[in-house]
């Protein structure tokens, strides 16, 4: 797999999202599914795990300015070199008809490959999105050309005024989904996890933790005894039940196991 | 049928694959499945006094034929680490403790405190070519006697040394944690080394140098084997690019009672000690070979 | 158009491309050959003062990540050598002749024949990990301080001092030649290892050890040239597991000014050279370089 | 190139072929051309060249005892296992359609693969063969399944009483060949050298040179700017004319330029 190690792409188009996010895209050909992601080298900086928010012959990623990689990264422009390697991680399993689709924050950026590829499949997609505010709402024109997008935002700035979880209730109890795809905040999808199991509705989470390699070999990432890089990112509610770890603690750069 | 258990001096081994150091070790659940998945021992993450956060990312590399690790000796700190120790030995296979430090009189308490926690050995990471301090301590015969003797009269379980090969002469460094006491030496670490990307002219590891991992290191790691076993008479296992069958015979066959895995898994996957110890079984049936004891040592006659 | 010419030291070269030494190395029709072939320069085989047969076969096998030599040095001795430098310098690129002793002593008389026979430098082989007495030189400061002084004080011709990886320090060893007058640094030789045949039970090589080249070792390579780039003033010229324009833009960005090819000739003929350079050129034109010299020790930056 | 790599063979057969020579055999599936030779390990002593003087599912290698590596590969037993790695080198050119076979002593067994190949393409063979005396002869039988065989003894214990060049000469004076093949003493491939060049036939010999690595980097197997092993073992009658060695000069283990 030669594009798996380390390579440089050039960055093709810098695309400002929100305040505060941007996405950044570079053509390269590779084989990737929904739900993968390629580790970003900064070059001079870090080097830090993000997901493929577009699939195409141009791939690209959508990153939120919130420490010092991001904040790096957003420094670059169109023409500039950064370091990828990958794809990495299993893929969310489609097979379903009938997804809703919930996003949290810049977690939208790790399923909205999927709800392209449901839509391309002609399958049925209704996404759920929350952010803090309506200017923290990215991707949508994107989201909504793949099916319909309800909003959530904390502050009420736009759509229903609260959690995404919130809203995502509600829909399906009035609609009926076959399946659940997820990504954002740890305690959204906890919750979200909780509200699928008692629906008896199969959902699948895209989680995060922090990565130092990406292949399974580091135990950076464990969630109990799962690797995310590996066995994940993407989890199968059933996958999480009954884990310590889910919701409540993660490791940190020295493995420490910290309360979320 | 034939025999695959092994001895590593009183430390007894159902298959004679371990799980090397650093890798999946920080926490007691990856252990607990690596030992779940077939290996014989698990040896834990390298910890040391305090958490310690490790280099700069990136921090591991697939290389071309090998692995390129920096990580720098991240680890949650002795303190941190009882509960993790406590499910690894859960898994019904021996936990050996690895231990590190930046100056030669911590590696006594430390080892003291693995040992409380309940790890059936010690293994003393004196070796790690990417982490301050240690470097010293790897290439200096009396530094590395003095670590092993100190930890000797701290522990009783079994205390394993492990060498690195980025010296002039590994033999003299095995000799000197032999005579200190120690019950056996685990070889090689990586090997220092560095890889650039042309395209952004920049060392791909965060830290510049690391350590090289993987199939390139084998014929290394062998001759290290096969030196140290003319030098010293206490049990050696085996470390560097193992990944199938052969591998580990080739380390067996240099003087290795044991074969430790880190990389393997990247090529194989946890699956690997399991493959490697039906492989190993494999060879031994073509060759006639019964007990794994005695292909020890054997490409010395 | 980029140019790739190079210079080290006072040694002026066409590409950044030359033979390594024990390659090809002991006829002067084969030096002749690769030259021809599109070196920037041509290291001869390491001449000793009487004919040596070298070590018993198997002495170069191909493993998985590269070459395993032990070969043992052989070669004709400096007396039967003077009609073989004389055909290589027909080539019309610079001759490098390399030389070694058992004894420091005799590295002076050597490197003064040499330069008699007509090479345009030269290069002083501290360094094979399978030559008995030569190990001893190539991890000990003083004693390549002492060669070093001694070949300078006989030859007018630049005297560049190849240094072995096999070592605790390279970086000390490299300074040590600077301060003794050296005027360049070659670096790195083999790799000490081995390999054993499992089917048989034996090591493969006839001498046991050997040293390990080609692919395997190159981030051992870069490592040791970014290391001594840091620590002296005088070039560079690395060489370990050059085989693509890539593997040498890693060297230059590390701080070497030309690079060697052995091993690569096994991967790509002796076209490795041409192809070598063209990739290099390609690379610079894409990434904005006109002169090589521009990338030279950039990844320190 | 698995095979290519050092490896080990269990030998299937080992043939009595004349007082001093056996012949090996071990089963491996390779592509392999006549006139391609592999590096024989006799484990614990050392490696040498070895021409494969049978190409099929079963290969086998044909060594005189002269000394010492070949003196112990003679005490090896069926079942027992040698090292091979190879094939190497280039071969014969069997593009003619009538070839004269010229073979001293043991060097039948760098050219029998060739008849072979050329008698399985419908091409007609002659092979001349020279050896001390009767008890020399070697693969008789087999090269007889080929074509026609003539004989040329130095004691005149069976067929012509003379060197193999002369017989060959004879043959040529008699029939035309479009080309020849050959492999035997040095002098005897450069006396045939002179012999086709004056009377322009196309002349290809296989050669021998002490090697080490068998592929090209070691220098040991040089004959003037070729390397034997790599740009031969064979050679076309014309590349080797003006050659200084050819004939006269070997390399020794010294590396050395000897005479012969
Ligand atoms: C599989 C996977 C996929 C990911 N995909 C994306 C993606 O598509 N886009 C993206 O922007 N990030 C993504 N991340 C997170 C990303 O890897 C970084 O952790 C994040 O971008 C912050 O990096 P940093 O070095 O800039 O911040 P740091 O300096 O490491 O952290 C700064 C602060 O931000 C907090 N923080 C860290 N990550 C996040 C986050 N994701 N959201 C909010 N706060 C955070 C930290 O806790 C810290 O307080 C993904 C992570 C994983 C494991
Ligand atoms: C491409 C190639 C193909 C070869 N194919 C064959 C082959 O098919 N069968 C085979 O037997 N050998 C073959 N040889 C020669 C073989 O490699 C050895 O050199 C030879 O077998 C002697 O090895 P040794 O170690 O036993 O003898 P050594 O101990 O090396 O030599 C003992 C003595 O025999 C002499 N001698 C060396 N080679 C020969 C020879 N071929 N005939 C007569 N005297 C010799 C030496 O000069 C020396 O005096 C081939 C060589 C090459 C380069
Ligand atoms: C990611 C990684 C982390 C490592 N961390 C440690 C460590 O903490 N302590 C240690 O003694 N060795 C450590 N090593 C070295 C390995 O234990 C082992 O000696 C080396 O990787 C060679 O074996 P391999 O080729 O099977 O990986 C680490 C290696 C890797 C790849
Ligand atoms: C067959 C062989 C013979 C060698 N002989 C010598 C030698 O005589 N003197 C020397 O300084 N280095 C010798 N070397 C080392 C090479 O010059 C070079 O340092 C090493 O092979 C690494 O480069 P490579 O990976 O391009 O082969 C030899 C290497 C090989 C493979
Ligand atoms: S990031 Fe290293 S194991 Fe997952
Ligand atoms: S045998 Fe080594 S070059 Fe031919």
């Amino acid at each position: 797999m030669p594009t798996s190690r380390l390579h440089s792409v050039i960055l093709d188009k810098v695309m400002e999202e929100a305040s505060h996010t941007k996405s950044f895209s570079f053509r390269e050909e590779f084989p990737v599914r929904p739900g993968q992601f390629i580790m970003v080298w900064i070059p001079g900086v870090e080097e830090v795990p993000m997901a493929l928010s577009q699939l195409g012959p141009v791939k690209a990623i959508t990153a939120k300015n919130v420490g010092s990689s991001t904040e790096a990264l957003h420094k670059f422009k169109e023409g500039d070199r950064i370091g990828v390697r990958g794809p990495y991680g299993n893929s969310f399993d489609l097979s379903q008809e009938h997804y809703l689709v919930a996003a949290g924050g810049t977690g939208i950026a790790s399923v909205i490959a999927a709800s392209e590829a449901l839509a391309e499949a002609g399958k049925k997609v209704v996404t759920v999105f929350g952010a803090k505010t309506k200017e923290d709402l990215i991707l949508l024109e994107r989201s909504r050309k793949y099916g319909e997008v309800f909003i959530a935002t904390d502050d009420g700035s736009v759509g229903y005024h609260g959690v995404v979880s919130d809203l995502a209730l509600k829909l399906m109890e009035d609609r009926r989904f076959d399946g659940v795809l997820a990504c954002g905040p740890e305690k959204m999808l906890q919750t979200l996890e909780g509200i699928c199991r008692q629906r008896d509705v199969e959902i699948q989470v895209s989680m995060e933790r922090f990565m130092r390699c990406g292949i399974g070999l580091c135990g950076s990432c464990s969630l109990d005894h799962y690797l995310v890089c590996r066995d994940g990112p993407i989890f199968k509610g059933e996958q999480l039940v009954g884990l310590r770890d889910f919701g409540h603690y993660r490791r940190d750069r020295a493995g420490r196991r910290v309360p979320m | 049928m034939v025999e695959i258990s092994t001895t590593v001096g009183r430390l007894k081994l159902q298959n004679p694959t371990m799980l090397a150091s650093g890798i999946l070790g920080d926490s007691g659940d990856s252990l607990l499945r690596v030992a779940r998945s077939g290996a014989g021992a698990v040896v834990t993450k390298s910890i040391g006094r305090e958490p310690r956060e490790g280099n700069p990312s990136p921090s591991l590399v697939e290389l071309e034929h090998g692995l390129l690790n920096g990580i720098g000796l991240a680890n949650p700190g002795i303190d941190n680490y009882r509960a993790e120790v406590e499910v690894a030995l859960q898994g019904d296979v021996p936990v050996i403790g690895s231990v590190f430090a930046e100056d030669v009189e911590f590696y006594g308490p430390l080892a003291r405190t693995m040992e409380v926690y309940g790890v059936q050995a010690l293994e003393l990471n004196l070796s790690c070519p990417h982490a301050e301090g240690l470097e010293e301590i790897a290439g200096d015969a009396d530094l590395i006697s003095q670590v092993t003797a100190e930890v000797k009269s701290a522990v009783k379980v079994p205390v394993f040394v492990k060498l690195s090969p980025n010296v002039r002469d590994i033999a003299l460094l095995a000799q000197a944690a032999e005579e200190a006491g120690g019950d056996g030496i685990i070889a090689i670490n990586t090997v220092k080394a560095m890889s650039i990307l042309p395209e952004v002219a920049k060392p791909v590891l965060g830290q510049t140098m690391g350590g090289l991992s993987g199939p390139a290191i084998k014929p290394v790691g062998v001759r290290c084997v096969y030196q140290i076993y003319e030098a010293v008479d206490i049990p050696l296992v085996g470390v560097g690019g193992v990944a199938n069958g052969l591998d580990a015979v080739e380390y067996i066959m240099a003087g290795a009672r044991a074969v430790q895995i880190g990389s393997g898994i990247h090529y194989r996957g946890l699956e690997v000690f399991e493959a490697v110890c039906r492989e190993i079984e494999a060879f031994m049936e073509e060759h006639g070979y019964r007990r794994l004891e005695e292909m020890v040592g054997i490409a010395h006659e």
